[in-house]
């Protein structure tokens, strides 16, 4: 069997494997395990962008989301009541509402493929990407590269500045109070 | 199948796997089976295939041994090694626990033959204790089977969802409460702690009381290297006997430090020293021993400002022995025999208060106790109705650990879950000695 | 043979999947993990054109990367305003949040 | 992808390796564990009780925990060996020989790296036992901090190399080793990578002081499968050390293949040395340390070999 037939075939397995993880995240009790079905749904992009040939794109994405989906668990086990999901729970809102929405994207997204006929001008030599975005990276769009590591670099700042105990003005614990979930009880509130 | 004979043949090689528990008397001897090449004692129960039993225990324990022992993996076997007479009902609650009476070669062939037997087929592997339903009630009550009802009312799983506490960070986040021990492998045996945890760190804890104290009171074994500071207590000993089971006993906590430290290869060379100490490459093995400890900062760097004392509370340490004078007190029994002062014993003491200064003072301790054994030669401690035992002062009725559990609380709570162990270790409390001395003293009481 | 067509109903798919789940969860981190969803086939939809109708501009993925670090940020803040509202008010769920002002 | 070796080939020759990697670990684990202990070296137990231990756990039945996360429980140990295959995969023993050689092999391996906190997140978290989650939350905080001095230590050998893969790292060592060109570099690499690799001084995750930690749970199959990978993956990354510092394949009279050996072994006898001889550090104390010093000696690390190449 050829090199294209197995891409087709991995590709195909990784389109089927994000998707479906994709949605079991939402599918789940345990926020945990919708941490790690997040986390292969995005490995499994990443293996699609390599293929695609975005090859450190798709490598970069895959190391990015490991400590990232890690940081989320740990995020949610801190602070999601019953983060194992080891009682069933229920915890979803307009429903219908979000189904439909989500149907409607996808179809306005996957009918574009077919409405619109895109240029035919496919990547000649993948296996130049990476040292083209190296180029590029440091050549014509430095400055959105230095933007973005900036923006980054903010994001930090910022980020240690709200979260962290002390805030501006003064502890954050000061005058903190725990909504009622019940609707009269918010009202009265 | 070829391959299944041939598994279970290399598997009869492979060292036994046992899980040592220890009872009155019998602590240093499960330490020394840490050198048998055949055998490899573990932590915990999930990597063990032979419990090993040692000494009697009280009866409450009954039920953490089981769980120790159901928690192992099939095939497995029981065998108690020098049983005391009260070890009868724990003993009973075993399909048929292989009992060795005698010295620790016997033990190690009957735990190798038992193995042999468990993969020859001679021998089913033992019944669970508990039954499994004692052990998850929850199972199959509730709509869904998770032992309650509702979104986060109910107690899923038989357990009510956690409580919050403020962390150190101004938080509010869920905390763990859960007892430690008594079978904890970096505890001293017997030591229970109440604790509870806001992540790794030890939000506030409080030792249960000693077990060894109301133990079953028949004629119970006192650990060899122990025994000698009680008989100091009503007669003249040699000091040389003293001094050489003080520095044993030192090593032995060496030893265990070192394996909760994660370094048991190194713990391993401390144990062959207490088989060489009357000998003369003693002390240079010892200075060698203390230069490797001390070589990589690393144990320094994590001992170093763990479990200090505050002023206030070096106060509450008179007769602490090595702890207190690690805190810089003077304060030694031994000071006040005329003996030791005729000997040139001089106090060794340590500024910090923390655990590193704990292991300097106990590493200079063995060097000192070595030289005051080979200058004493012949020569007999007074009896003073007090002995400094090398946890500190010993009398009928009080020991170093009845004084050291009050503390722990205040020490412990807002370390990480390391550090206390850490900690814990280094305070070397032994209840087997405690409970000796407040029977001795109702047995004097009953006397009288 | 993977088409520019085949590439986007992926993407489609999972930024459906995304706005789902952006939209029902009530608890703050699941409804992130929607809006990680969506970026993502964003990212997958970009990097389909880049291979198959931009005649691997590298600038395609120069955005790509860029909406990577939008992915980071988005994380990075919405962690912080989960930490910070439950600081300060002991809220885990949309539900707790009516008003925004503290 | 620039495979240099045919798949159906490459694929069970890092198996391969892999298993021949975990026994040598575990020998020269028991050796030098013998020697310092101050015991005398019998070289047929040292040689034959991994295989008999191995065998021991095999034959013991698997016990389970109250509701585990069997899936997750099982998938771990599989994740962090293939994790390490796929770095060894990268190693290469010659300009040629070389499993798989991608042009952005420094961030396969990277992300290699970084999937190991998920692995033994998972680990720890799926027995549903207190200690092993304990321990999996340690790691969190143990690996995400490492990661940015992981990053920045190996990335200072893709600057001379100017390529991300891995091959060329090793021919840009040609004239000169990294160790030499920057003696930042291995330190660093080694103090991280055993880090990262759960290893010795910083077996945070499965210390003694939680009874185990992760692998509190773990019996039989699942145990030996759990300790296999944790040395495959120190395996791994004394081989990736011994590749990216200490010039690979180059060195004279022997063969490229035979140096790469050597070196890997020398890193491993140290890596396993050091953890015999030094104490587990503090969790909080060791991530204060990533931060406030790997950190910016990585930079510095990083910074310094650029103004030379310049």
């Amino acid at each position: 069997m050829t090199d294209a037939l197995v891409a087709d075939v991995l590709f195909g397995a990784f389109a089927l494997g994000s998707v479906i993880t994709g949605w079991r995240v939402f599918r789940t009790d345990s926020m945990m395990r919708a941490a790690f079905f997040l986390l292969a749904s995005f490995a499994a992009v990443g293996g699609m962008l390599v293929i695609l040939g975005a090859e450190f794109l798709g490598m970069v994405l895959i190391l990015m989301m490991a400590g990232e989906m890690l940081v989320m668990a740990i995020v949610m086990v801190m602070f999601m009541m019953n983060p194992a999901g080891l009682n069933p729970m229920w915890m979803v809102h307009q429903h219908r509402v979000a189904v439909a929405a989500g149907v409607s994207s996808f179809l306005a997204i996957a009918s574009l493929g077919f409405l619109v006929d895109f240029r035919e001008d496919p990547n000649v030599q993948p296996e130049m990407a990476t040292v083209e975005l190296g180029i590029e990276l440091l050549g014509d769009s430095m400055l959105v590269f230095q933007t973005a590591g900036v923006l980054l670099l903010a994001t930090m700042i910022g980020a240690v500045a709200i979260a962290s105990s002390r805030g501006r003005f003064g502890a954050a614990e000061e005058g903190s109070e725990e909504p009622a979930l019940d609707p009269e009880d918010r009202a009265a509130s | 199948m070829v391959l299944r004979r041939l598994l279970t043949r290399l598997a009869a090689g492979a060292p036994v796997p046992v899980l040592p528990v220890a009872g009155l008397g019998m602590r240093d001897a499960l330490r020394e089976l840490r050198i048998r090449p055949e055998l490899r004692p573990v932590d915990v129960p999930a990597a063990a295939s032979v419990l090993v039993a040692a000494g009697s225990l009280p009866e409450e324990f009954g039920d953490p041994l089981a769980l120790l022992h159901d928690g192992m993996p099939h095939p497995r076997a029981v065998v108690w090694w020098n049983p005391g007479n009260s070890a009868g009902p724990l003993l009973r609650r075993f399909a048929d626990p292989t009992v060795v009476d005698g010295s620790a070669d016997e033990l190690v062939s009957a735990v190798v033959r038992v193995r042999r037997e468990l993969y020859s087929g001679h021998r089913p592997s033992s019944e669970p204790v508990l039954a499994e339903t004692g052990r998850a009630p929850w199972e199959g009550v509730g709509p869904y089977g998770q032992g309650g009802s509702g979104m986060t009312g109910g107690v899923p799983y038989g357990r009510p969802l956690a409580e919050v506490a403020p962390d150190r960070d101004g938080l509010r986040l869920d905390v763990v409460p859960l007892t430690v021990g008594p079978f904890f492998p970096q505890f001293p045996p017997g030591l229970r702690l109440e604790a509870t945890f806001s992540g790794d760190v030890v939000v506030d804890c409080l030792p249960l009381v000693n077990p060894f104290v109301d133990i079953a009171h028949h004629a119970l074994p006192v650990r060899p290297g122990l025994d000698v500071f009680f008989r100091a207590l009503f007669e003249p000993v040699p000091i040389a006997e003293l001094e050489l089971a003080r520095a044993r006993d030192h090593l032995v906590w060496l030893a265990d430090a070192l394996s909760a430290h994660g370094l048991p290869a190194l713990g391993v060379r401390a144990l062959r020293l207490t088989h060489e100490l009357e000998g003369t490459a003693a002390v240079p093995g010892v200075r060698r021993l203390s230069r490797a400890i001390e070589w990589s900062q690393v144990l320094r760097w994590s001992t170093r400002g763990v479990g200090r004392f505050d002023a206030a509370g070096r106060t509450s340490l008179g007769g602490c022995g090595p702890v207190a004078r690690a805190a810089g007190l003077p304060d030694d029994a031994r000071m006040e025999d005329a003996t030791y002062r005729a000997l040139g014993f001089e106090l060794i003491v340590q500024d910090g208060a923390d655990a590193a200064a704990r292991w300097r003072q106990r590493l200079a301790e063995v060097v000192q106790s070595l030289a005051l054994a080979k200058r004493a030669g012949a020569q007999r401690s007074e009896v003073t109705g007090q002995v400094e035992s090398p946890r500190g002062l010993l009398t009928a009725g009080s020991a170093p650990a009845s004084r050291l559990l009050p503390l722990l609380p205040g020490l412990l709570e807002g370390l990480e879950w390391g550090d206390a162990v850490a900690t814990i270790v280094s305070l070397d409390i032994d209840l087997e000695e405690a409970g000796l001395a407040e029977r001795l003293a109702s047995a004097q009481a009953g006397a009288t | 043979m993977i088409t520019v067509e085949f590439v986007l109903i992926v993407a489609g798919a999972l930024f459906g999947v995304g706005v789902y789940g952006a939209l029902s969860q009530q608890s703050f981190v699941m409804l992130m993990m929607g809006l990680e969803l969506m970026i993502n086939g964003a990212i997958l939809a970009l990097v389909g054109f880049w291979a198959f109708s931009a005649g691997g501009n590298p600038q395609g993925q120069m955005l790509a990367i860029v909406f990577m670090t939008v992915m980071a940020v988005e994380m990075a803040i919405g962690f912080t305003l989960v930490t910070n509202v439950y600081r300060v008010r002991r809220a885990d769920i949309t539900e707790k949040l009516r008003r925004l002002r503290g | 992808m620039r495979p240099a070796a045919p798949l159906e080939l490459a694929v069970p020759l890092v198996g391969i390796v892999v298993v021949i990697g975990v026994y040598v670990v575990a020998v020269l684990d028991q050796a030098i564990s013998e020697l310092v202990g101050g015991g005398t070296l019998r070289w047929r137990r040292v040689a034959f009780d991994p295989l008999r231990s191995a065998a021991h756990l095999v034959t013991q039945q698997r016990r389970t925990t109250e509701r585990p996360d069997t899936p997750g429980w099982i998938l771990a140990p599989a994740l962090l060996s293939a994790l390490a295959a796929l770095a060894l995969a990268m190693v290469p023993l010659g300009p040629t020989t070389v499993a798989a050689d991608p042009e952005t092999g420094f961030v396969v391996f990277s992300a290699a790296i970084a999937f190991v906190m998920i692995a033994v997140y998972l680990h720890g978290w799926s027995p549903n036992s207190l200690f092993a989650l304990h321990g999996a939350y340690r790691f969190g905080a143990q690996a995400l901090s490492l990661q940015i001095p992981f990053l920045l230590a190996m990335l200072a050998t893709t600057l001379p190399a100017e390529s991300l893969s891995i091959v060329d790292i090793v021919q840009a060592q040609e004239s000169l080793w990294n160790v030499v060109r920057q003696p930042l570099g291995l330190p660093l690499y080694l103090v991280v990578g055993v880090g990262a690799s759960f290893w010795g001084p910083m077996n945070l995750p499965d210390a003694a002081d939680l009874a185990g930690g992760t692998g509190v749970e773990d019996s039989g199959v699942a145990r030996l499968l759990w300790k296999s990978a944790r040395s495959a993956m120190l395996v791994a990354v004394a081989a990736m050390g011994a590749t990216g510092f200490l010039g690979g394949w180059w060195g004279p009279w022997l063969p490229g293949a035979v140096w790469v050996i050597l070196k890997t072994l020398v890193l491993l006898v140290v890596l396993i040395a050091a953890g015999h001889l030094f104490a587990r550090v503090r969790v909080e104390a060791f991530v204060v340390v990533a931060w406030a010093l790997l950190i910016p000696l990585a930079l510095l690390n990083i910074f310094v070999s650029g103004a030379v190449l310049l």
